[in-house]
């Protein structure tokens, strides 16, 4: 049951996402595009690359949608509405969504073009880039719940969100989880500008809904991730926990998807650049304050 | 607990399977790839025996640094994505001598040694954590920071090894052009 | 007008007895999803005032990700050979929209051909998709092939590349298994590969740490590859190896057991590449960029040679430009003045009227007219607007090429509005400009992506227009954003003070003889044209333009480059292929 | 639910996945298969056929970086056992921890002075 809600949940996210960036391009609302969209794909051609490397072509857009939706797994819309709590939710999270990389780098690798290859590889100094600013940011949030529960960090919140106690890690994070879901103005291995396309560009068909529809998720997985870990979860006035949790996801999910329409794509080099001398710094005084705010602040 | 030994089973013979994997292709990428999987069986495997912590970052630890190594294998093996079919393996007789020779030990000492009784009930994963976090502040804290020691020295030598001497100055002006 | 064939898209589907209803949801679905990939390219349409997306369509960046060739104008050959490429690329059902032209001879027929207009584009997606509802699973469909899709299959063995042979097999000096590879004509033009060969000869004294003997292997490997094996680096890694490797052997991975001291050396096995400023050999490839690639003007191919994701040379060729020089002309065609203007702003799409006007002022001169003090105002107004207009269009390009959405939608909604507009109007839209500019200055990002890229050199001669204009200003990409941004307020105010805009028209000459030259500052710089008029008839012509010389700036600015940073100062020139002289 | 009824919940749920995306490619199967036409399989590359093979060693010009990510990543190992104690043990772990990670930034800044914070 519970299962079925959450997914449910995120099918619905997804399209919802689908109906903004659909609108972003054509400026028209439409909700039935993505449903068209979608069906279309399954009646189109799906060609597969002349001598690739078929088992990572095939494998990378369901290893993506798999993660995604195990990172989902892990997260709580409401107290008792998850499917899994693990007792190292937070890690967890984490872990499935390093394999986004490794998904990345299969349909880089895969088909045998240049524009794929490049952008697969991109990614993975993408990640050099952004992962730090995944992990420290949560290991400072792991500090003030005391725990890698993800229920009892959004339970660490109730009084006070995190985004209000350590805004600078929910800042480092944000950004952080932009760049893992490799969206505008991070889109540097899929972009259509430099790659025509990079790791998405030899994926047609069904294969392509598949990574489509993986992509999207992946962006409400880290909304929500975002959600649980800066900005109280489930906890509002009013309405139900889950609506609250919703609520806050989506509002998070969208802004992603909207910043990226009004930015310039970032330089490989001043990504990196700026992540390491400015960012893991950053993140590691993050640490410290927090750090010192458990011991002074009760 | 008949179910937990079976995906013990299934997730070591995984481990074991892609590890045959990496010997077995000539694409670099595939090599590396079954590596990854390999170690992420054996982190599932933690996760059959009930030692959360352990198995979860083994899973994510893995997945980024076998990618590392793959970029790495790509820039500086012959022929990456084993186009050409070329056998890449050398030494063969003294690897497989070693190979056998260590699994033989392996087996032996898993085999001969005393594991103790079987543990009839695990703590739970935060348990584990918490009681890990203890262990790292208490007792083993000099073995905790001989691990920063030991991670320094390796950052060191590594751009010390890797990162070409290069005129600063120039690059900097270069830089502050930009 | 209307479709000659039924829809030939489709017939991926055999079975259409099985999933009837499913097939009849899935074929509306078709016509509810329409991508189209534009050939030449987005920035051709935008010129020709249509709106693609006004009509529905969205706007692939490749042919996997579209299903409906929209060719706009007439194509070259070699355009008609890369349309043939994508259209192969394609996943049925596809479909081909023709306007304005005829379909090329390598496609097949267009299943709806029209006019070069919004309306006829918006009526050619309608005709589309009630004909792709009704028959994207018709059976009748057959395959598509162009002689450009065909290629020689020969086997060659890895480690010796001497050996080709036509049928599969084992190597006779190695034993090893023979690969498959394909020899022949993939590349549409053969042109770059002169400078190719220069390309190497740089190369090699840039690096003096090579042997004579590498340099030697080089030149040969060279001639005796096919031209269109890219990797010749790898090839080159091969026969240096064949060379001094046989004594060692621990270089030969051809599946002999090499003992146990047998170490492969990668140092002995590289040590006659070239190396890139970090001291490493990799594999180089050479990938091309465009002719039809979303960030790039259309028609322009730019091939770079990659090291990893570093540019180590490059350069690029146009595939649509125009003829520098007629010679008696009127022997093959009866080019008479008029014709002559309609040929010349017909061929480059890009800025029609500063051609027209060129052209006009040359023939005037050659016919003696004096300036014409009545019309100069209307001509400025139109000159000055067209630049208005194309520079919004490079703005539109810089936003496609950077991902930057929210600029590509703003910039093209803007050239469309500015494209016909009068003075008026375009008096009307100054404060829409004024906020686009200052917007840009506010972006975060855009300063650090494009300071310091597409940097000149300091020698560069032949500059022109906002590139030279901007050359003073730091002379990088981010000072010909500014330079272009403070010209279309420059050109507005031009307008606000002259005369309205009006396409210029050819004064009437008669039937004269003579010599006359004109220049024009085209948005893209001064071109100029002298021209031989006979009886009224231009006789012969020689066209000079900026464009011409800036394509000469490329391999310069992407030498040494990041991909991105190369492919942005690329676009920051604003090269328009069709005034590329060839 | 223990947790070993959870980690099976989650394989369960990547069974499913795949079996679901499988069913979807069966059933597209179905209805049909591409057609193999001269030209199509050939990676895009923006309307020119280039079908060499682009596997070669590529130059990752990031390798700097990833050399002192390593250690970084292997330092997270450390970190949450650490933080979800914190709390608890209060000044001594943040002195504990601050020695550690002044020891991995003296190796970030070590490697920021050779020149590895760069594309090389």
């Amino acid at each position: 049951m519970t299962v079925a809600i959450v997914l449910l949940a995120l099918l619905g996210s997804a399209w919802l996402l689908a109906v903004i960036e659909g609108w972003m391009a054509t400026g028209r609302l439409s909700p039935a595009a993505p449903l068209f969209r979608g069906l279309a794909h399954l009646g189109r051609e799906s060609i597969v690359p002349r001598s690739p490397d078929r088992v990572f072509f095939e494998a990378a857009p369901v290893l993506l949608l798999v993660v995604a939706v195990l990172g989902m797994a892990v997260l709580p819309l409401a107290p008792d509405l998850i499917i899994a709590d693990l007792g190292t939710g937070a890690l967890f999270v984490n872990a499935a969504l390093a394999y986004v990389l490794v998904a990345v780098i299969m349909a880089g690798w895969g088909p045998d073009g240049a524009y794929g290859m490049i952008g697969g590889w991109r990614f993975l100094g993408q990640l050099i880039a952004y992962s730090m600013l995944i992990v420290m940011p949560i290991t400072a949030v792991a500090m003030r719940a005391e725990s890698l529960v993800n229920t009892a960090i959004v339970g660490s919140q109730a009084g006070l969100w995190n985004i209000v106690y350590q805004p600078l890690g929910f800042v480092l994070f944000y950004i952080a989880a932009m760049a893992l879901a490799f969206r505008a103005p991070f889109d540097l291995p899929s972009a259509e500008g430099e790659l025509g396309g990079g790791v998405d560009a030899e994926y047609t068909g069904v294969r392509l809904a598949v990574l489509r529809l993986a992509r999207l998720t992946l962006v409400v997985t880290l909304a929500s991730a975002t959600t649980v870990f800066y900005l109280g979860g489930w906890h509002g006035p009013l309405l139900p926990p889950w609506a609250w949790s919703l609520i806050k996801t989506l509002a998070v999910a969208v802004s992603m998807l909207l910043v990226g329409h009004y930015l310039p794509r970032i330089r490989e080099a001043d990504l990196m650049r700026w992540c390491w001398v400015l960012g893991i710094p950053l993140a590691l005084l993050n640490i410290i304050i927090v750090g010192l705010l458990i011991l002074v602040v009760p | 607990m008949y179910a937990q030994a079976f995906f013990v089973a299934v997730f070591g013979l995984a481990a074991i399977g892609f590890g045959v994997v990496v010997f077995r292709t000539s694409s670099m990428m595939r090599s590396a790839l079954a590596l990854l999987f390999s170690m992420t069986a054996v982190g599932c495997l933690f996760l059959a025996m009930q030692t959360e912590f352990l198995g979860v970052l083994q899973i994510m630890m893995m997945a980024t640094e076998m990618s590392i190594m793959a970029i790495f294998m790509v820039m500086f093996m012959m022929d990456p994505g084993g186009l050409g079919g070329m056998d890449m393996s050398h030494q063969k007789r003294f690897s497989i001598g070693a190979g056998v020779s260590a699994a033989v030990v392996a087996i032996a000492v898993a085999l001969l040694s005393d594991w103790g009784p079987a543990a009839e009930q695990v703590v739970d994963a935060e348990a584990q954590t918490r009681a890990l976090g203890m262990e790292l502040l208490g007792r083993s804290m000099m073995i905790f920071e001989t691990a920063g020691i030991t991670i320094l020295t390796a950052m060191i030598a590594a751009t010390a090894v890797a990162i070409p001497v290069q005129n600063l100055s120039s690059k900097d002006d270069k830089e502050a052009s930009e | 007008m209307t479709s000659d064939h039924p829809i030939n898209t489709t017939g991926s589907r055999q079975r259409q007895t099985r999933f009837a209803a499913l097939q009849k949801w899935v074929s509306r679905a078709f016509a509810r999803d329409l991508s189209c990939l534009i050939v030449p390219g987005q920035d051709v349409a935008l010129a020709h005032g249509l709106n693609v997306s006004a009509t529905g369509m969205r706007v692939g960046a490749s042919p996997r990700d579209a299903n409906v060739l929209l060719i706009v104008g007439g194509l070259s050959e070699k355009m008609g050979e890369v349309a043939a490429v994508l259209y192969a690329q394609m996943p049925r059902p596809r479909t081909i929209i023709v306007l304005g032209g005829t379909t090329p001879s390598s496609l097949p027929g267009a299943d709806v051909s029209a006019g070069l207009s919004q309306e006829a584009l918006a009526d050619a997606v309608g005709r589309l998709k009630r004909a792709l509802a009704e028959g994207a699973f018709a059976t009748s469909a057959e395959d598509f092939d162009a002689s450009v899709l065909h290629v020689k299959i020969e086997y060659v063995c890895p480690m010796h590349p001497e050996v080709v042979e036509d049928e599969p097999g084992s190597c006779p000096k190695c034993g090893m298994d023979l690969v498959a590879r394909e020899a022949g004509e993939s590349a549409p033009d053969h042109d770059h590969e002169h400078h190719h060969d220069e390309h190497q000869h740089d190369h090699e004294h840039q690096h003096h740490g090579h042997e004579h003997e590498h340099e030697h292997e080089h030149c040969h490997d060279h001639e005796d590859q096919s031209h269109h094996d890219h990797k010749h680096h790898s090839e080159h890694e091969h026969s240096g190896h064949d060379h001094s490797g046989h004594e060692h052997g621990g270089h030969d991975h051809g599946g002999h057991d090499h003992g146990a001291s047998g170490f492969m050396s990668m140092i002995e096995v590289t040590k006659d590449l070239p190396r890139s400023a970090d001291g490493l050999q990799m594999d180089w490839l050479e990938v091309p960029f465009g002719p039809v690639f979303p960030g790039l003007p259309g028609g322009l191919k730019l091939t770079l040679t990659l090291d990893g994701d570093g540019v180590t040379e490059g350069q690029a060729t146009s595939l649509v430009g125009v003829t520098s020089e007629g010679e008696n002309i009127e022997e093959s065609e009866e080019m008479d003045a008029e014709t002559f203007i309609g040929y010349l702003s017909a061929a480059i799409p890009l800025a029609p009227v500063s051609y027209r006007l060129l052209v006009c002022l040359a023939i005037e001169q050659a016919a003696g007219l004096e300036d014409d003090s009545a019309n100069a105002g209307a001509r400025t107004g139109a000159l000055e607007r067209e630049r208005i207009a194309s520079h919004l269009g490079w703005l539109a390009q810089l936003g496609r090429q950077l991902g930057f959405a929210w600029l590509t939608q703003r910039a093209a909604t803007l050239q469309l509005q500015v494209r016909e507009a009068n003075r008026d109007s375009l008096a009307a839209l100054e404060p829409a400009l004024h906020k686009l500019t200052i917007r840009l200055g506010r972006t975060p990002l855009l300063k650090s992506r494009l300071k310091g890229v597409g940097l000149l050199p300091t020698d560069s001669f032949g500059l022109r227009g906002p590139v030279a204009r901007a050359a003073d200003e730091g002379g990088d990409a981010w000072a010909r954003l500014w330079q272009r941004l403070a010209e279309i307020s420059a050109s507005l105010d031009l307008i606000k003070s002259g005369g309205e805009p009006e396409l210029p028209v050819l004064r009437d000459v008669g039937d004269v003889s003579g010599t006359g030259e004109a220049t024009v500052d085209t948005p893209r710089g001064e071109a100029r044209l002298s021209l031989k008029l006979e009886r009224g008839h231009v006789k012969s012509y020689e066209l000079d333009t900026a464009c011409s010389q800036h394509i000469g700036l490329v391999p310069k600015l992407v030498e040494g480059q990041e991909l991105g940073d190369a492919l942005l100062a690329v676009g920051s020139l604003d090269l328009s292929p069709w005034e590329v002289t060839s | 639910m223990s947790f070993l009824e959870l980690y099976s919940l989650l394989l369960a749920l990547v069974v499913g996945i795949v079996a679901t995306i499988l069913g979807l490619y069966g059933f597209v199967r179905v209805m049909g298969s591409a057609r193999g036409e001269p030209g199509k399989d050939v990676p895009a590359s923006s309307g020119v056929l280039s079908r060499d093979p682009v596997w070669g060693r590529y130059h990752a010009r990031y390798y700097g970086y990833a050399l002192l990510f390593l250690a970084f990543d292997m330092e997270m190992a450390f970190m949450y056992p650490w933080a979800v104690v914190y709390k608890e043990v209060g000044l001594v772990a943040l002195y504990d921890m601050g020695v550690f990670l002044a020891i991995l930034f003296l190796g970030l800044l070590y490697g920021w002075s050779q020149g590895a914070l760069r594309r090389q």
